[in-house]
């Protein structure tokens, strides 16, 4: 089993007539993913990668039973690209755009929570469920099917602890990048949940990074409960204060949002914490032998 | 991005909220004819920044014109934590019966704005947020109906003001929030927001704007104080990389924010010195890798460099171009330790191959061999 | 028993410090009902008409378990006053005031619904369970306890029909007067809903007028899932189309929202519809007769 | 409140939706000259706040400045269905293509701004509507976000509009909601929409306001056509009396729209023809009821009056007191049925003893005896 997304998963890419969106359509599609439609505003009718373009994500829904969107637009077009997929009956969108205004996401996070759909991301490199289905930008082939579910703040440092999970054979049941902004429609305990409600994730991966207090968050969650094994890292030890890494959301203000403040958190709640993020598969896999 | 107070100030006033009379000034006999202007005491601001400024000794009351034009000459060009003073806010003296804080921010957990008030104005919120959190009241905006007057009282009354201030502070924090909409703000900050004569007045104004909306501002995107900026960070901006200058040795070139963060923290798990945060961006191409890399070695105190690139959109070879096209053109060289893994790795390799770079698999060796490098050295 | 207010009403009044509001507290007080709060947003810690005033809703639900407003501060206020109740847990907010503008009702409305609680008005005349409570504007001497449930837009055409009921020993249960407005936080069928579910109201008597198509609607709703008697009015026979008559929801335009249409519709759905207002009274009797 | 074609127009090319080139004339010579500016044919349109002005004769096509002259000569001072032209907008003449709708108003039922657009533009919508009501497409704004681009193309891509014109009806339908939000207004409307060269382009705009949110627009109050109210009901409007006149001679007089309505209702039922619908409002004072009185027996043709109160707020004693104030300055004296229950109603009998006036108990007998009263004279 996986979270999120498996093999029911039917995908409409948004934005699939872009260099992006057309390049991670066919990968996806290489993959193994369902990708049953695409949409551009105005260039509907044609077809890109194998897949019918739709004017509207209503029409991509009624025409080819789509359940889940990627959105692969600019930033300045994927508020509207969100409201839409959500508007048209999608439950799952996951957007990988970076630079979404926050003040936008308020209104945004609002409107998915309104209409019952989960949003993942934005700012995020998507999610994996290995074997199965691949939504965004990972690259696959790090990924090895297992019991073993990831939940991470960052795109590239995640691929570095998949891999390094690989490499030990500890494969994963779900990847999920929520996503570097400061507001997003998913957090680390959404997915928490979702992981240790699922009977074959078996040990759980948490990736965080300095900013904001998700992680503090997760980690009272977490002592009350995550029963499943736990091991972890924190990007951003050695930020300064008041300089944005990056990531919009990755910034120490005033004092609150540090690594040590994350770190200390996250051991107090029963995750082992590696000092780096290949560390993790070896953390892992030690936690696991016993 | 930071705006100055001068230009917070004009912001928040446009919204209707209440500013002592004040200018701007560049030099001292501009400050005097300023304080001539206003009449009485005035207050001489610098206008930087950074904070903690009244500490450091930039902000200085003046009896009149001519303490104004003395203390201005005073402060104009000094140097407030490695920033040149430039400008100075010459403002009315008022007598403050009381010091309040008001601000507005965005509220990460609760996805929501949300207003901060508190009866201890005038110092960093941050302290008191630390040392007495049940001081500070708030009250969070609905996201259709933003801040109704009941939440102002709301805020209001908690931090204990009478209710004959309580149609001003109405006005204020709509003002506050307005200025936050229109601006896309990520925080608007009004300390001290202070009594005077049985009124509220906003003394000192702090905004930072959403860098992320800045393309839809064009005219705040204008007010960035390019003088103030660090001059790595300022290349770097130009050139569309996200970089953040730091004090070590050792520059590095990443991709993805989080492993640029990792990377750092590795070097210095082993013992390094990191000398910047860089992630390069997903899909960089081999220019902005070059850029990169000169950015980084137009620092004289770096003495190595390490590349950790794990190719996902990013293609390894478009990096390995960047380094080889940027290795012909540097002026000095540095040791480079290089890992790079994922998309085009072995095509990379191929082009790295005549390049005298040491190659290292994993990240952490890659850390481990940099710092080794500097240690030899 | 009743609908929405009885002896169980602990009620604040907002706006009690204004000519109306003391005039309608005391004459609310002098009926029975529970008034046990006031406010005032700046003249907290007076006592009107034996009440005490407070600044905010919140501290009057806190310290006297009010759990219904009744709003007597201008237009221009209300809109406000209303949000502030139902931000402070109120959940039955009962608003005189007429003048809201559309737009921001569109908003209240929501704001409302969000909550959970339940709005009645604007521009009524407020609600009455004679014998136990009256909540708003109308003359309590005119009405009587008894089992015809009685729902209308209008004020003072609810006083003749409820006068005509009483005149015919035919009490009422409640009296709901749901307002003139276009926008309005409860309508026909919030009313007729409650009414239905009420074992102690066996006869409903609806008072509609020009504008709109909630006539029209409740018709339907009345076909499908009332069973109890009613009988009808609808006011604005000869009004002439495209000129609001008085109330800002009472107007003709497009040729639609006539009331040649809703009698139609509500006869049509068993409704017994009277000639004139007076007439309900004969028409409910000969009913409840037969 | 409705506001003039060409002040809708200006609105709305203020909010960034296209528009023709089109000025004001308030004479012949002024038409000419703008048709000279314009150059080519132009339009021009009566200028009258009344429907279906275009049958009436009140919009014609000029091939050129001299014809515009000729024309505007004709329109201006033209009686059209009784309200006499005083200006014209004359426009330039443009070759359409394709005439659509589209408005932004209130769906009462679902509490939301709609958008609604259709292929079938230049007649009215509200014939669309009866005979055709699929050819309406309909979309709601969300109060929290207004309509998103993506409503937009929906409404264009319902109404069968090609992708290249997405963009402009996008901007169109911001345009409107932006317009609708900025004026509180509860129609906003363009009948037709057309297409001209692949453009789109507003031809005629229509905009109503919410009359309970002019006390926050001045700016807008300040558009109000008094030439052009019934002078009845601007006089009533004047005194805050809720008015409007009708064609009857019947006059009344109620507290409570409602009940009011029903009055003239049961009027007309006894064979009764009421001259007016009158809301004298909760609690009013002997000097609006006088003033009322006035108002009505202004009206020549108005031969008796009714007045209904039910007092609750209202005080019948208040109420007499304005009948026997007006009685005293009337010029004219028509028979007067009066019934008043309620609060202080014995009170008021005692005012009324004196007064010659035919008393009432129930609505029904009232309107009974002022229609036998009637046909009596």
């Amino acid at each position: 089993m996986s979270i999120l997304i498996d093999n029911d998963t039917r995908l409409v890419v948004q934005g699939i007539t872009g260099r992006e969106g057309e390049f991670h359509a066919r990968q996806m599609i290489a993959y193994g993913t369902k990708v049953v439609a695409g949409t551009n505003p105005v260039k509907g009718g044609q077809t890109v990668a194998g897949v019918p373009v739709f004017n509207m994500v209503k029409q991509a829904v009624a025409e080819t039973g789509a359940n889940t969107s990627i959105i692969y637009v600019p930033a300045f077009a994927a508020v509207d690209a969100i409201l839409e997929a959500v508007d048209a009956g999608i439950k799952l969108v996951v957007c990988i755009a970076e630079g979404i205004p926050t003040l936008d996401m308020i209104e945004v996070v609002r409107f998915v929570k309104e209409n019952g759909a989960r949003l993942i991301g934005p700012n995020c490199p998507g999610l994996m469920t290995p074997g199965q289905c691949k939504v965004g930008i990972m690259p696959g082939h790090i990924a090895k099917p297992g019991k073993v579910g990831l939940v991470s703040r960052s795109g590239t440092l995640t691929y570095e602890v998949v891999k390094a999970l690989s490499d030990l054979d500890l494969g994963q049941s779900t990847c999920v990048g929520i996503g570097g902004d400061p507001i997003i429609g998913t957090n680390f305990i959404d997915v928490l949940e979702m992981f240790q409600a699922d009977p074959e994730t078996e040990a759980i991966v948490m990736i965080g990074e300095i900013g904001g207090s998700d992680e503090e968050q997760a980690a009272e969650y977490i002592k009350k409960h995550v029963t499943k094994p736990m091991a972890g890292f924190i990007a951003g030890q050695t930020a300064p204060e008041g300089k944005r890494m990056g990531h919009a959301g990755a910034i120490i203000s005033g004092g609150t949002g540090t690594a040590k403040e994350k770190i200390a958190a996250m051991t107090a709640a029963g995750v082992r914490m590696a000092e780096s993020p290949p560390r993790v598969g070896a953390v892992m896999a030690e936690m696991l032998k016993g | 991005m930071k705006i100055h107070e001068y230009q917070a100030r004009e912001i928040l006033a446009k919204h209707g909220v209440p500013v002592p009379r004040a200018e701007v000034a560049t030099s001292p006999a501009e400050a005097r004819a300023v304080a001539e202007r206003l009449g009485g005491s005035v207050v001489v601001k610098a206008q930087v920044l950074v904070g903690g400024r009244g500490k450091a000794g930039g902000v200085k009351l003046a009896a009149g014109p001519a303490e104004a034009e003395e203390i201005a000459g005073r402060i104009l060009g000094m140097d407030l934590k490695g920033i040149t003073v430039r400008r100075v806010l010459v403002a009315e003296a008022v007598n403050i019966q009381k010091e309040l804080y008001l601000g507005v921010t965005i509220d990460r957990s609760r996805q929501a704005v949300v207003a901060m008030g508190s009866a201890e104005g005038g110092v960093e919120i941050e302290e008191v947020a630390r040392t007495a959190p049940d001081k500070i009241i708030k009250v969070y905006a609905h996201p259709m109906l933003g801040f109704a007057d009941f939440h102002a009282r709301q805020l209001a009354y908690g931090m204990g003001l009478a209710p004959s201030f309580a149609s001003d502070f109405t006005r204020i924090m709509r003002g506050l929030y307005n200025a936050m909409v229109a601006t896309d703000a990520s925080l608007v900050e009004i300390n001290p927001l202070v009594i005077v004569d049985g009124k509220l007045l906003a003394i000192d104004s702090k905004i930072l704007l959403d860098d992320n909306a800045l393309y839809r501002h064009k005219d705040l995107e204008a007010l960035r104080d390019l003088d103030e900026d660090d001059p790595y960070e300022r290349a770097a901006r130009e050139e569309g990389l996200n970089f953040v200058k730091l004090d070590g040795n050792i520059g590095c070139v990443v991709n993805g924010a989080g492993l640029a963060m990792a990377t750092m923290d590795v070097v210095k798990l082993y013992g390094g010195d990191p000398a910047n945060f860089l992630d390069i961006g997903g899909g960089a191409r081999a220019e902005s890798v070059a850029a990169a890399l000169k950015i980084i070695l137009s620092d004289p105190k770096v003495e190595a460099v390490l590349f950790n690139i794990f190719g996902g959109i990013t293609r390894c070879d478009e990096v390995a171009k960047g380094i080889v096209a940027a290795q012909g053109q540097l002026e000095r060289k540095v040791p480079m330790v290089v890992r790079l893994l994922g998309t085009n790795e072995e095509e990379a390799r191929r082009i790295l191959a005549e390049a005298s770079l040491i190659s290292a698999t994993t990240m952490e060796e890659a850390a481990q061999k940099v710092v080794a490098q500097l240690k030899q050295g």
